[in-house]
């Protein structure tokens, strides 16, 4: 009898990522992707194959994210790119994988200059976006909002004042803010902010206060968010809505008196893995993988990630690129681990866009409790902002 | 016939008047001592009249043209040249590449031109091993390097500013013998010096300054036996 | 040079109390925030200012061994939960040895090279960054002592009052710095050193130790400096960079070597960045004035040199 | 000896120009930065030689980014045009800047030119109807199309010139002038060199080519923004590769820039995350133990045999 | 006091002193020789700034060898240097008293000494304020010196301490030498172009050329010697 033959070792299925793995954005959403694609290889892989993952840093650098795309679709010849942070490296990188017109999904790149670029292009079916554009989070917190005054009647958005940091993320929150909030009367004034040397408020607060604002706004990095808060404080400046909107929070922000009812946007919360179950899986999951907690929704954004393009694939049953399109555009999930639903949809200028809203969340206690949507609410909201005195 | 004409030039710095209306003529074709106490302020005349620094009152002639407020680099074109009592030659190039550069800008050579008319130079003076570093050059050697990058800016008129300073007396009679056959080339020489004796045997006539002032004037023999000039400057010997 | 105060400095002094005279009537926030951010620019500037004069080197990591001066803070303020006020007398010495290695593994090796130490102290700002990234990663880092936030009002202006620490600093700091160097032998040495390291040799001086103390000395209030700064900052790995820049920027200013013109220009700066932020809707303009108002003074410099 | 560096000059130069027939698409891609960099690196150097040292790579860069691009799209100059005009902006800049600021010297000089960078983005910044503002502004179509090969042969081209120009600045009597300047003014005054003339020809010249860059740079990822196209890492990084390389001299940067190029993309394969702490490291280590960088050392190096030996 | 024994100095490869030995007892020496013989480099050898590749140097029965330049200097011993090595920004007194602000035991005399010193040069107390670097060079060479005696050394080395000095003072400045060597003991040490001035302030002589001993002589020996006289005194 012939001897049995050794079956081929199964050709893997790559996933190339490109994360700033610098910052703890990058790096987090590189092991949320790490963690999905271990739990995928221990159930066996997807069509029988395993999934690689590549992943690359782009050091927030056009050039170097650019090269990395190249370099992952050239030598690494991954089948699908993953990943993503920053607008201005995108943008570098649309080029680049418009000429390769590999499956594309993307979890950062929130500009819709973005937008704009990725719809310029001849074809863009092959990219998927499931991170909101940046009007799409506004347009999610005016709805957001309107919702909250119509539960809430105590609660008014009439006047409203956006500090916003000078560089493109402020300017971009602010200039859509101030064309998306239609009812609502709507100042601003940039400040520098911490991450470039700033970290003085005080001009951009006193101005806020001399407006006597319902709600005050801040649009900037983590690091102004304590100077925010003891600088508002000092001058006495306690608006019934206090509201930050960066990308992260410095580490124990939420044990300091002064965070209590600050309110906040996100994409998810750590308080979600109470209402939704894949949220808590992710999150002790995470955990016990990597031994620290995941501290920016980019961390279950990486999973959703993988886990997306995974359930592509098993629904198409190849990599073929036509058939690839059609189930990621059909797949759905009602829950995610960042606690929501996920459904591809046309957004203004592309046709595969993935999440569209933000939630609008408290720190309450310590912890980023979800306001809105009702659906996944983990605490009713605290309104007035308390007194400073009485913290 | 005078090439360069001073008149009444003043130079102060801060309260300090370090030249105080001082008048000078160089002759064509002479060796003009320039003499005095330390501090009397010949160096800084030296660097009135080459344009480094501008008086603060007074005129500098040079072959008929006015030059008090031309900018250093034009007078050394014009045909001013100079070394510096403090030398600090170029670092970066060779022996002769250093003299090339007088001769590159200050005579508007081209390179070839630049490089041969250097090495003439440098073998009229004497110095040899012009492709050497210059960090391992003797005091004569840097010394005659800067005679050497002045003359090749192709000057009327050299002001030599402590030239011989550290040259022992074989060295000296040697530069003395030089500068000699650079003025018979026909140039006019102003060297400043301490050693009286090359002054005595160099020089066609001397001035000497104290405090910034003119203080005697005239053939070596004569100035030397005026008492203002042995008080402040000579002393009791020689 | 260094430290020496000349005529025109008074000038400049007068000058600024006039204009401050004006700013307490007319806009008295300005002058209070303009003082107290224009004293933290001093207070990191001073340090480099005097590297500069006596070790002839431009340290462009400054604001990294700041950065790393408020995470010793910090981690001493997790880690036992004292007070970052009292976190202050033990980061001196820590700061004190970072400097001393420091100096002895690099800096050692390129003093008096220009070029060289320019491109090894950023590459140790790199290293610095990256290995507090490493260590602390980019999440900032932040503590909460009560006093921070603590204010006073006087007639119609409510203000913070924690950062008249600052002034305070910088004040000891220039003083002590000025005494040192025009009162003490060793400040004397160490301007000898500055100017002319092979004659200072030659009178007696250990130059060698003179640069690591003075080097050391200049990183070491960078500690306290740096629990100071941790009281109203959030700190992380990037958060020295731009005072590296700001504190080189204000020692050019200043004409290099000039202690005095390092407390003038950096509260200067202060005062003028904050009056620009005081009109609604300038605050944008207001990163233009810093530098702006160095090229206006290189230039101003520039035309006075032309004019002599 | 004259014939065999031609030869190794005629082999160095084809395998660059025929380097897209055989490298894949990627190393292209690196290959083209670096070669932009180098450009950069070499720029840098040549004002070096006169004893100024600029931290305005990024502003002109930028300028010429903006510049760029701006013609671009509002009066639809051609892509290449454009990048011309681009590297001219940056000239005009660096002529007025330099009217006044090459009076003085040194760090003065140094912290100008810095200053210059952030001024700048912040003008950029709130200049928002022209240039798009802290956001920045898209160009519809890369350069090319796109096509890594010819992108690369322009940049290849930009770094040859840059190459020649530096050469014609080593080779005639403007480095006679650059270094005596360098080393003392007022003698080199006495010499009768013009020294703001030449310092502000080397100024002006440097800022074309740095514009020059910032405008393909632009033309390659079709967008600008403040914080990318003044970013300081084009100042910083080419300052870096000079000097590692080794200053004053045209094969230094060409060695520096390659060099760095090469090991920064060595590093990010080795180790993803840390891997600038070892590229600061790296730095640090070059310069302690080759303070005349790579071709300085090796120059030393070889006269102290020739002193050996003779 | 001062023995240097055996001494070779190399820069690089190149051998600029050749076994070269002399000494200094109480006495003012003088060192002669035409430019590159070696003078400079056997001063600074003194001092630590070379160290010699092979033989010894003591000064007081004690090696120089292993110790640094500074521990020398305040072993006693002062330098004129060639190069006057002043700090250009900082005034006349800033640097007069840096020459005796390290010196133990020069600290307390400092008002003495500087009375002194403007007893030899008092163009030096019109300037006391005036920086360094703007000094003509006469001046700075003054400086140099007077920098130098501040110290009240044991030990005192002059490179050439006349060069740019008006010619009443150089003769001044050899007579003070010879006032100071016999009121204060110090024994000295000129290495001198103005070979005919120096005589009158020295007791002994080493003529160097090429890095090697020539001559040594007395004072009157080396006036008498033929090679002396052509070379040396133009004679
Ligand atoms: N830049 C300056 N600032 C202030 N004073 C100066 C400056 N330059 C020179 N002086 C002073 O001016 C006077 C004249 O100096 P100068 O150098 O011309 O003297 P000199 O005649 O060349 O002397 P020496 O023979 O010593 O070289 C000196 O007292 C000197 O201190
Ligand atoms: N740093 C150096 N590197 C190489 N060679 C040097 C160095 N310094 C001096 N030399 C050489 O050593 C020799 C002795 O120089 P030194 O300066 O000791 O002579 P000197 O007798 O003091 O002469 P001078 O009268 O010119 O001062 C000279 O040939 C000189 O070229
Ligand atoms: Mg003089
Ligand atoms: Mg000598």
């Amino acid at each position: 009898p012939r001897p049995v033959l050794e079956e081929p070792p199964v050709e893997p299925i790559r996933l190339g990522a490109v994360n700033p793995l610098g910052d703890i954005t990058g790096r987090q959403s590189a092991q949320g992707m790490k963690l999905a694609v271990a739990e995928i290889n221990a159930a066996g892989g997807i069509l029988g194959r395993p999934l690689e993952l590549i992943v690359m840093d782009d050091e927030f650098s056009p050039a170097v994210g650019a090269a990395a795309i190249e370099k992952l679709a050239t030598v690494h010849e991954v089948d699908i790119f993953i990943g993503g942070m920053a607008s201005g490296v995108h943008l570098a990188q649309i080029p680049i994988l418009a000429k390769h017109g590999r499956v594309t999904v993307w979890i950062g790149a929130a500009s819709h200059l973005v937008e704009a670029a990725i719809a310029a292009l001849p074809d863009h079916d092959w990219y998927f976006h499931l991170h909101p554009w940046d009007y799409q989070q506004v347009e999610g917190t005016v709805e957001g909002w309107a919702a909250i005054v119509e539960k809430f009647p105590q609660i008014r958005l009439d006047r409203m004042f956006v500090a916003y940091e000078e560089g493109a993320f402020g300017a971009a929150g602010f200039a859509i803010s101030r064309a998306l909030f239609a009812d609502v009367t709507i100042e601003g004034e940039s400040f520098t902010s911490a991450v470039f040397g700033g970290g003085d408020f005080r001009a951009v607060l006193r101005h806020a206060k001399e407006f006597n604002p319902d709600a005050f706004v801040w649009v900037g990095f983590d690091p102004d968010a304590l100077g925010m808060m003891v600088q508002a404080k000092e001058i006495g400046f306690a608006p019934p809505v206090f509201l930050g909107t960066p990308p992260g929070w410095p580490v124990g922000f939420g044990e300091i008196p002064l965070s209590e009812a600050v309110w906040l946007y996100g994409m998810w919360s750590p308080e979600l893995k109470g209402v939704s179950p894949e949220a808590a899986h992710f999150w002790w999951a995470f955990i016990e993988k990597f031994g620290e907690e995941p501290a920016t929704y980019f961390a279950p954004l990486g999973y959703v990630n993988v886990k997306f393009v995974a359930a592509g694939i098993e629904r198409a049953g190849t990599l073929e690129r036509g058939p690839l399109i059609e189930a990621l555009r059909e797949v759905r999930f009602e829950d995610t681990a960042v606690g929501w639903p996920l459904t591809i949809a046309p957004s203004r200028l592309i046709r595969h866009q993935g999440f569209t809203r933000q939630m609008i969340l408290q720190w309450q206690g310590g912890r980023q409790e979800v306001i809105w949507p009702f659906e996944v609410a983990t605490a009713e909201p605290i309104f007035p902002f308390p007194r400073w005195e009485d913290r | 016939m005078s090439v360069l004409r001073i008149e009444n030039l003043t130079r102060r710095f801060g309260g300090l008047v370090a030249l105080s209306g001082v008048n000078l003529e160089l002759r064509e074709n002479e060796i003009l001592g320039l003499i005095g106490p330390n501090g009397a302020g010949k160096t800084t005349l030296v660097n009135v009249i080459s344009g480094i620094y501008l008086p603060n009152s007074g005129r500098i002639i040079f072959d008929g043209k006015d030059v008090t407020e031309s900018p250093a680099h034009i007078r050394c074109r014009l045909g001013i040249g100079r070394t510096f009592q403090i030398i600090q030659p170029n670092q970066n190039l060779n022996v002769l590449e250093n003299v090339m550069v007088g001769s590159l800008f200050g005579q508007g050579a081209g390179l070839k031109e630049a490089r041969r008319k250097a090495q003439e130079i440098c073998q009229f003076l004497g110095l040899s091993r012009i492709e050497r570093d210059i960090t391992r050059l003797t005091v004569l050697e840097i010394k005659k390097m800067e005679m050497a990058h002045a003359l090749a800016t192709q000057p009327k008129v050299l002001l030599l500013d402590e030239i011989m300073t550290g040259l022992n007396i074989d060295e000296a009679r040697e530069v003395i013998e030089l500068v000699r056959k650079i003025r018979d080339q026909g140039m006019t020489i102003c060297v400043i010096e301490h050693m009286m004796r090359i002054i005595k045997e160099l020089t066609d006539r001397v001035l000497v300054l104290d405090r910034g002032e003119v203080i005697a004037e005239g053939l070596y023999e004569e100035v030397s036996n005026d008492p203002r000039v042995i008080s402040a400057y000579l002393g009791e010997e020689e | 040079m260094l430290a020496k105060l000349r005529q025109r400095d008074y000038q400049i002094l007068i000058a600024f109390i006039i204009v401050a005279a004006i700013l307490a009537f007319w806009r008295p926030h300005v002058l209070i925030s303009g003082l107290q951010r224009g004293s933290l620019y001093v207070l990191i500037a001073l340090p480099v200012g005097i590297i500069y004069g006596i070790l002839g080197i431009l340290n462009l990591a400054h604001g990294e061994f700041m950065m790393l001066g408020a995470f010793f803070a910090f981690s001493l303020v997790t880690l036992t939960g004292i007070d970052p006020l009292i976190a202050m007398l033990p980061a001196f010495p820590a700061m004190f040895v970072v400097g001393i290695v420091t100096y002895r593994l690099t800096i050692k090796h390129v003093v008096r090279a220009p070029l060289n130490q320019f491109l090894l102290t950023f590459g140790l700002a790199v290293m610095l960054t990256e290995m507090a990234n490493l260590i602390w990663t980019t999440r900032p880092r932040i503590v909460w002592v009560p006093y921070a936030a603590s204010s006073a009002t006087i007639g119609p202006i409510t203000f913070g009052t924690f950062e008249f620490v600052y002034v305070a600093a910088a004040a000891i700091v220039l003083v002590g710095m000025f005494l040192f160097l025009t009162r003490t032998r060793a400040g004397l040495a160490a301007m000898a050193v500055g100017q002319n390291p092979r004659g200072a040799k030659l009178v007696g001086i250990d130059v060698e130790r003179t640069y690591m103390m003075i080097f050391s000395a200049c990183l070491a209030v960078l500690g306290p400096i740096g629990a100071l700064f941790l009281i109203r900052h959030a700190i992380f790995p990037g958060v020295g960079g731009p005072f590296s820049l700001r504190a080189v920027s204000i020692v050019a200013m200043a004409g290099f070597g000039n202690l005095p013109g390092i407390l003038v220009w950096g509260i200067g700066l202060g005062l003028a960045e904050a009056f620009v932020r005081s009109f609604r809707g300038w605050g944008g303009w207001a990163d233009i004035i810093f530098f702006g108002m160095i090229i206006l003074v290189v230039f101003y410099r520039s035309y006075q040199r032309r004019v002599r | 000896m004259r014939n065999w560096r031609y030869i190794v000059y005629i082999v160095v130069i084809s395998l660059a120009i025929s380097f897209p027939f055989y490298a894949g698409v990627h190393p292209i891609h690196v290959a083209t930065t670096i070669l932009s960099l180098l450009a950069l690196a070499l720029s840098w150097d040549i004002l070096l030689r006169g004893g100024q040292l600029s931290l305005g790579v990024s502003a002109f860069f930028g300028i010429g980014s903006y510049t760029t691009v701006l013609t671009h799209l509002n009066w639809e100059v051609s892509p290449l045009l454009s990048i011309v005009l681009g590297g001219l902006a940056a000239g005009v800049v660096a002529l007025v800047i330099g009217l006044a600021v090459l009076r003085l010297r040194g760090l003065y000089f140094a912290i100008v030119t810095l200053a210059l960078t952030f001024i700048f983005i912040v003008i950029v910044r709130n200049l928002t109807d022209l240039t798009g503002g802290a956001i920045g502004k898209l160009i519809p179509s890369v350069i090319f199309g796109g096509d890594p090969a010819m992108i690369y042969w322009l940049t290849l081209a930009i770094a040859v010139a840059t190459i020649i120009t530096s050469e014609i600045f080593q080779k005639t009597r403007i480095h006679f002038a650059l270094t005596s300047i360098r080393n003392n003014e007022i003698a080199a005054k006495s010499s009768g060199i013009d020294i703001f003339k030449y310092l502000l020809f080397a100024f002006v010249v440097t800022a074309v080519i740095q514009g020059v860059v910032g405008g393909v740079h632009a033309q390659r990822f079709a967008f600008v923004s403040p914080e990318e196209s003044f970013s300081l890492t084009f100042t910083i990084l080419p300052l870096a590769m000079c000097l590692l390389g080794g200053s004053f001299s045209t094969l230094g940067s060409v060695i520096g820039a390659g060099g760095l190029g090469v090991l920064a993309e060595y590093l990010r394969l080795m180790m993803p995350r840390g891997h600038l702490a070892i590229y600061g490291l790296v730095m640090v280590m070059a310069i302690l133990l080759m303070p005349k960088g790579i071709v300085g050392t090796i120059r030393e190096q070889l006269v102290r045999r020739k002193t050996a030996s003779s | 006091m001062l023995v240097v024994k055996g001494v070779d100095i190399y820069y690089g490869k190149l051998q600029v002193l050749w076994d070269l030995s002399l000494q200094v007892g109480k006495e003012s020496v003088g060192l002669f020789g035409p430019n590159g013989a070696g003078k400079t480099t056997l001063v600074n050898a003194i001092v630590g700034l070379v160290k010699p590749a092979n033989g010894e140097i003591t000064f007081g029965g004690r090696s120089l060898l292993p110790l640094e330049t500074h521990r020398i200097i305040r072993e006693g011993v002062a330098v004129v240097p060639q190069e006057r090595e002043l700090f250009p920004f900082m005034s006349v007194l800033g640097n007069l008293k840096s020459g005796a602000a390290y010196i133990p035991g020069a600290r307390d005399k400092i008002d003495e000494r500087m009375r002194f010193i403007f007893d030899i040069f008092p163009v030096l107390k019109e300037r006391l304020g005036q920086l360094a670097v703007t000094l003509s060079g006469g001046e700075q060479r003054m400086l140099a010196i007077a920098r130098s005696l501040m110290a009240g050394p044991k030990l005192l080395i002059l490179d050439e301490p006349s060069s740019g000095l008006q010619p009443s003072l150089v003769s001044d400045l050899f007579r003070r030498m010879r006032e100071i060597r016999e009121k204060e003991g110090v024994s000295i040490l000129i290495a001198e172009q103005n070979v005919r001035q120096c005589l009158r302030a020295i007791d002994r002589g080493y003529v160097i050329e090429n890095g090697r001993v020539v001559i040594e002589d007395s004072a009157e020996g080396l006036a008498h010697s033929d090679h002396v006289r052509r070379s040396y005194l133009g004679l």
